[in-house]
């Protein structure tokens, strides 16, 4: 059984991967990729606390973070869909309509 | 496998989740109906939502003093929950409506609409009367996946869409952090039970100095932060709240808000009320942030919407030093701010979905101009709600501040007070350019007849009302919420 | 044996983190995230939790990648994604590595609490570690576990609303 | 009696939201206008009431609570009234005056659109000024002092369409609301320092019973005082915030009578009699207070010197009346400073209701002649005295009462405000020096106003010259009876050295005896200095008429030889010190107002200055900070990120 914290630095690395491209990425798609890349390291992070505690409440709230994250891709994609269609891109950069 | 059952059915205690119980049911027949009705008949859906609304709150007046737990500890329907839950109801309900004329007038009479505010608001509930984070945090996301529907309803609508899209991400990626934070905590005390955890850290105290236990707090705040519009975390609220549909952005500024507010000071208190040290002074910066952020933004807007956007973002600044006070007055100034500032803000909004024309134009400030003379009822029911948000006596927003600024003297946090006065002032300057707009300006052109109907006529009577009550006495509403905190 | 196994993947996981971040091509990023998927389904086999690495593949790798990969097609947007301006990529670079830091460091100077629960590796082996997970996630999570199907109610019909072309 | 106390408000409040809602159903001006006024009469009636009984009771103070509030904590705040000897004289002089302006308006509002308007806003302003007034408690009276505030902001703004109107009525709200922050932060130091030691109150009999706990002379009370008096200067008008006051004349004339001379600009004065146990407490503010109204009293009358405008004048002389006030409450001299809030209130009022008879008749001429002269320039006027005998008569009863002439009224109250201001324990002879001057000042710029608008020949359009009619009754009635009060109201304070008993001291010894003799503050003096002192001023008084008789009356082109001899000086008060000059150069950003200065000219104003320069330096901060929110998504991520990366630093690693 390998230390959690080697679980605990590859999940904070992940998470500031994620963070970078929500930072860099223009496109939609790709930044809530990075979005959910987030998502997935903080899973480890509760996993591998889970495990290192052990109680199992960890886990459990690894499966509601996947059900969340299912839904939030559901909502997310058609969000994206609909902004597709209007503006014929999917880049953030282009909802600058409301500013200031 | 029995005895699991069994332990699982002691738990049960439906009881403790009916309030949200009979809204979810609601919501389901609700959907159903929408699947059989005709398309474009959106009406019977909004009548048959507020039933729901007003069933519910009958539901949880019923809980008032008859505090219910179940579910392992999970669900405290306490006064607390109570409380908040009407404030919910009542922002739905406004809301409600308010915005059927308006989904007609801009051409989206869609029957889920109803549906989506109604989840949203179980959603809200189950903020307010869990006690266990991975509630919490669920609730939260049934009203934000709602909210990002709602915001970006107009599908067609550049404004709209961009607004849902811009609250997404931003709120998945906050939601990101807030979920780091959890699990830190869940790291630093090895459980999501609020109590527990309070109880972990108090028989802990060198858990409190535990960086990770910090980290873990601060980045919690954030998300909830988020939720709140509090800098340096608003930035997505001005552009949402301006893109999506009015009476969207009325309740997303009033409900949803109390419900993260709700969430928040339980976590805070509940949970890690023996970092109080910590939070307080995060708290005590963001706060003013938030109001000076505001508050001097809001003072370059033409548009009414926007104005208000940043008001609200304000409104959050002057709620959070009732969070820093954390003493019996300021909390319950909270919640009593939470409730007024749902009725004049929702009443302001009501307003505006009476003065907009299809695609929300009409929402400049020359729309507003000769307002007072062509629309007297209307324009002295716009003042009050304006004299609410600036804290004029005698209106329900004079009595929140009133209580939270008391509440942050008492705590010797007199500097803040000082600059939420001082905030309060130059937020005038921006209010009183709409009066201004009403009272002092000829109308540019001829005034279009303005389509009053009665449920946007009534609610905002119920939000006139609300104001003046809780401005004139408002002392049956703060001992509602005193014997409210948990 | 088992670092190294474990430094592999991570490796990996972290390797295919920043093809992620980095692929001009969504279709390509989205393969890479699948894979990082893998990996991390691989931590939770060491970490003694099967069912969750089950699930991370069935529900992630599974549905939510597809329903992305399937949406990038739908709209066919292969390689039009443009890198930011280069200022705009070192600033979120600068301000990652810099979270990167500050994560590190905090972990490094925070402790986890030291409680050895009831999930012993005896008692996975004994029951098993989906018959664990469900004991908890029927008794003490039941209600959270009911209000995820709220959850997923809610999203299937915002999508629906919204996704739809006519009212 | 006592038990009616609240139906003293109530009535303007009914009569109020009566006019409000219906009025525009009603159209009848008469009914309107008969209503309105029939409810302040009430009120009158009741107040008169309330005061006789006062005034034959031994018990001073009574209280009236209607209900509760709100309460916090230990604190309990209630809807509550307070009857004392001071708000006694308070409600009479503004439901009385108040009354009389009514009746005056029906007849100077006769045909004007929006009639039903103006008078659902003047009722509600007697509500929330007797609200101001009555209120037991800080808080109530808070609702009052924003309210006032905000009637005041919606009849200067009654001419809406003209830009001029709007400004003015935003600048007055906007100067108003500085003083009001000055107010609530003065009230939470109180509250809390009180707090502290263990007395949650805002209610002014507690406050006055607990004000020992602050310690006399001690650094806490001498904030909270000036906080206070910050905001007494917001609504009274004094330096540094005196200067929406002559804009606010852009109201109608009765609007000007009752709220900008007789009873909201009185405010500040009469928060500081309430309050006045606290100020007593605190030498320094009281020496603030004095050298603050001192300094206006005479810098607002020079001001006066050059106005044509005849509204403008009686606007800075009410600047410069309120000065008095002020420099009574600042040596302790509060009998006296509430003396001369009721004298000024008779002969400040008459003035201006009589300007606004003249306005009205010149109004009649030039609308007859189809001319476009301004109706107010003084300029155009002369020799009305023969046109307009009521008019005349109790204009220059009220003339002769604001320069200080005996027996009239003004002379006995500036009489005892000069007397104290030498020989009280906290006056100074420089003090006396700069009011007798502004005195002297006084008596010259009213005569000059007497003598160009009545006296000589008349200056206006030919065709107008024979059509400038007397005003009807409603009008002249209150003409009457306030000059009469102006002429005979002095004597409920006539001093003991002329053979009076001072009624008015005695009366209002509950008040502010205590606080008078904790703190030694009384004016101790030779009979003959008093006398010498009494001489003194009439004399002065005397100078100044003499002097405007000779040049305006006499020699009528004198002034212009004055004006040719001493151009630099005459532009300097023509302009008003350049004080407003100053301002912008300090205050509003130079680049993008060097422009509009030059524009301009020198006629841009002072609160102007500081409120733009204010508005400007956070607007231009609202207009940084807006670019913030570029819109981008990912910026906002960036910000997000930022964020959380300084406060988890800041946090973990500190």
């Amino acid at each position: 059984m390998i230390s959690v914290n080697y679980f605990l630095v590859l999940s904070a690395i992940l998470f500031s991967l994620g963070v970078f491209g929500v930072l860099t990425r223009k496109n939609s798609i790709v930044v809530f990729m990075c979005i959910e890349l987030m998502l997935n390291a903080v899973n480890l992070t509760f996993i591998a606390l889970s495990r290192h505690l052990g109680n199992m409440d960890g886990q459990v709230f690894v499966l509601f973070v996947m059900a969340v994250a299912a839904a939030e891709a559901a909502v997310g994609l058609a969000l994206m869909i609909t902004f597709f269609r209007n503006r014929e891109s999917l880049d953030i950069d282009d909802a600058n309509t409301l500013k200031w | 496998m029995e005895n699991l059952v069994q332990i699982a059915i002691q738990n049960v205690n439906i009881d403790a989740i009916l309030p949200s119980l009979v809204l979810c049911s609601f919501g389901m027949v609700l959907l159903l109906m929408n699947a059989f009705m005709p398309r474009g008949k959106s009406t019977p859906a909004a009548w048959f939502s507020l039933v729901a609304i007003i069933v519910t709150g009958i539901v949880s007046l019923a809980a008032w003093n008859k505090p219910e737990f179940g579910f392992f500890g999970g669900v405290a329907l306490d006064n607390y929950a109570t409380f908040f839950n009407i404030i919910f109801l009542v922002a739905a309900g406004l809301t409600i409506l308010m915005s059927d004329d308006y989904l007609k007038r801009e051409g989206y009479p869609v029957g889920e609409f109803y549906t989506l505010i109604l989840f949203a608001t179980a959603g809200s509930m189950v903020m307010a009367s869990g006690t266990n984070l991975m509630m919490i945090f669920l609730g939260l996301e049934i009203l934000s996946v709602s909210l990002y529907v709602l915001a970006g309803f107009f599908r067609n609508q550049t404004k709209s869409n961009e607004a849902g899209l811009k609250y997404f991400l931003l709120g998945a990626f906050s939601t990101g952090f807030l979920l780091y934070g959890i699990a830190l905590l869940y790291g630093v005390t090895g459980t999501f039970d609020l109590a527990r955890m309070g109880e972990f850290v108090s028989a802990n105290p060198e858990a409190i100095s535990n960086p990770m236990a910090v980290a873990g707090l601060m980045l919690l705040s954030t998300g909830f932060l988020f939720k709140i519009a509090a800098a340096p975390f608003h930035m997505w609220t001005p552009d949402t709240y301006q893109g999506a549909p009015t009476p969207i952005t009325a309740f997303m500024s009033a409900g949803p808000k109390a419900a993260a507010f709700a969430g928040f000071i339980r976590i805070l208190i509940l949970g890690l009320g023996s970092m109080k040290a910590e939070w307080t002074s995060l708290l005590w910066i963001i706060a003013v942030l938030t109001m000076i952020v505001g508050n001097v933004i809001a003072i370059y807007q033409t548009d009414i919407k926007r104005t208000l956007a940043y008001s609200s973002i304000a409104h959050a600044g002057y709620a959070l030093v009732g969070i820093v006070a954390a003493n019996e007055i300021g909390v319950s100034g909270i919640l009593f701010y939470m409730l007024a500032y749902t009725f004049m803000n929702l009443g302001a909004f009501a307003v505006l979905v009476l003065v907009g024309k299809k695609g929300e134009e009409n929402l400049t400030l020359d729309g507003f101009a000769g307002f007072g003379y062509k629309r007297p009822w209307l324009a002295i029911a716009m003042v009050i709600f304006l004299f609410s948000l600036m804290g004029i006596p005698p209106t329900a927003g004079f009595a929140g501040k009133f209580y939270i600024f008391a509440g942050a003297v008492k705590a010797g946090y007199i500097w803040l007070a000082v600059i939420g006065v001082l905030n309060s002032a130059v937020s005038l300057y921006y209010y009183l350019r709409i009066m201004v707009a009403m009272y002092f300006k000829a109308p540019t052109e001829e005034f279009e007849w303005i389509k009053m109907s009665a449920p946007v006529v009534a609610s905002i009577v119920i939000a006139v009302v609300g104001v003046l009550y809780m401005g004139i006495l408002p002392g049956g509403v703060i001992s509602l919420a005193k014997n409210a905190l948990f | 044996m088992e670092i190294l196994f474990f430094l592999f993947v991570a490796f990996v996981a972290v390797g295919s983190g920043v093809f992620v971040v980095t692929c001009k091509n969504p279709v390509n990023s989205a393969i890479a995230l699948v894979n990082t998927f893998f990996c991390l389904a691989t931590c939770y086999v060491m970490l003694d939790a099967p069912f969750m690495a089950a699930i991370q593949l069935i529900v992630y790798a599974g549905a939510i990648m597809v329903l992305i990969i399937f949406v990038i097609m739908l709209l066919n947007i292969g390689t039009v994604d443009v890198v930011k301006s280069s200022h705009a990529v070192a600033g979120g670079a600068l301000m990652s590595v810099l979270v990167a830091v500050q994560v590190l460091y905090m972990l490094n100077r925070g402790e986890v609490a030291n409680i050895e629960g009831p999930m012993t590796e005896s008692a996975i082996l004994e029951f098993g570690h989906t018959e664990l997970l469900a004991r908890s996630l029927f008794t003490e999570f039941l209600l959270p576990f009911e209000l995820t199907a709220i959850l997923l109610l809610v999203a299937i019909v915002g999508a629906i609303v919204l996704a739809k072309r006519d009212v | 009696m006592y038990d009616y106390l609240w139906l003293i408000p109530f009535f303007p409040l009914v009569g109020s939201i009566i006019n409000g809602l219906f009025g525009k159903k009603i159209k009848n001006e008469a009914v309107i206008g008969g209503l309105a006024t029939a409810m302040i009469g009430l009120s009158f009636v009741v107040s008169a009431g309330c005061f006789f009984s006062l005034l034959n009771d031994p018990v001073k103070v009574h209280e009236q609570i209607l209900g509760s509030w709100m309460s916090v904590g230990h604190l309990q705040v209630e809807w509550g009234f307070l009857l004392d000897p001071l708000s006694a004289l308070m409600i009479m002089v503004v439901t009385g005056v108040g009354t009389l302006i009514h009746l005056y308006s029906i007849g100077y509002m006769h045909g004007e659109e929006g009639f039903y308007r103006f008078f659902s806003y003047l009722n509600l302003f007697c509500f929330c000024m007797l609200m101001l007034v009555l209120g037991n408690n800080a808080l109530v009276m808070f609702i009052g002092w924003e309210g006032v505030g905000l009637c005041s902001y919606l009849l200067i703004g009654y001419y809406f369409h003209k830009k001029s109107a709007g400004d003015a009525a935003k600048k007055a709200f906007v100067v108003n609301r500085v003083g009001d922050f000055g107010f609530l932060v003065g009230l939470g130091i109180l509250f809390w320092t009180l707090g502290s030691h263990g007395v949650w109150t805002v209610k002014f009999t507690e406050i006055a019973a607990n004000a020992h706990l602050l310690g006399a002379g001690s650094l806490v009370v001498t904030i909270v005082t000036l906080c206070f008096f910050l905001g007494a200067t917001g609504k009274s008008a004094q330096i540094p915030l005196y200067t929406w006051l002559p804009d606010a004349m852009e109201g109608p004339t009765p609007v000007s009578a009752l709220i900008h001379a007789a009873t909201m600009v009185t405010a500040g004065v009469y928060m500081i009699g309430r309050m006045n146990i606290l100020f007593a407490m605190s030498p320094t503010t009281m020496l603030i207070v004095a050298m603050v109204g001192a300094a206006t009293a005479i810098f607002a009358a020079s001001i006066g010197f050059a106005q044509n405008d005849i509204k403008r004048v009686l606007a800075y002389s009410t600047v410069s009346q309120l000065g008095f006030m002020f420099l009574a409450m600042g040596v302790g001299a509060f009998t006296a400073g509430i003396f001369h809030l009721m004298t000024h209130a008779f002969f400040k009022a008459c003035l201006f209701l009589g300007s606004g008879s003249v306005i009205h008749g010149m109004h009649h001429g030039l609308h007859h002649a189809h001319s476009h002269d301004d109706p107010q320039d003084m300029r155009n006027m002369g020799g009305l005295s023969k046109k307009m005998k009521i008019t005349y008569w109790t204009f220059l009863i009220s003339t002769i009462a604001i320069a200080g002439i005996p027996p009239l009224a003004g002379f006995f109250s500036k009489d005892e405000i000069l007397w104290w201001a030498f020989a009280s324990t906290r006056g100074h002879w420089l003090l006396w020096l700069t009011a007798t001057g502004a005195a002297m000042m006084t008596a010259f710029y009213m005569f000059r106003l007497v003598s160009m608008t009545f006296w000589g020949e008349c200056r206006a359009n030919p065709k107008a010259k024979d059509h400038i009619p007397e005003s009807p009754w409603t009008i002249t009635l209150p003409l009457i009876i306030l000059a009469g009060l102006a002429a005979v109201g002095g004597f409920v304070g006539v001093p003991a050295l002329l053979g009076g008993s001072n009624h008015l001291a005695t009366f209002l010894d509950p008040v502010f005896g205590h606080a008078q003799e904790t703190f030694n503050l009384s004016a101790h003096g030779s009979h003959a200095a008093e006398y010498g002192l009494m001489f003194f001023s009439v004399v002065v008084a005397s100078i100044g008429i003499g002097i405007a008789l000779y040049m305006y009356n006499k020699n009528p082109e004198l002034p212009g030889k004055f004006v040719a001899k001493f151009p630099g000086l005459h532009r300097a008060v023509f302009n008003k010190w350049y004080v407003d000059e100053i301002y912008d150069a300090l205050f509003v950003n130079p680049t993008k107002k060097l422009g509009t200065f030059l524009w301009k000219g020198f006629d841009v104003k002072l609160v102007d200055g500081v409120v733009n320069g204010v508005a400007s330096t956070i607007e231009a901060c609202a207009r940084g900070m807006r670019y913030t929110q570029s819109g981008l998504i990912a910026s906002y991520a960036m910000t997000m990120v930022i964020g959380v990366f300084v406060i988890i630093a800041y946090y973990v690693f500190k």
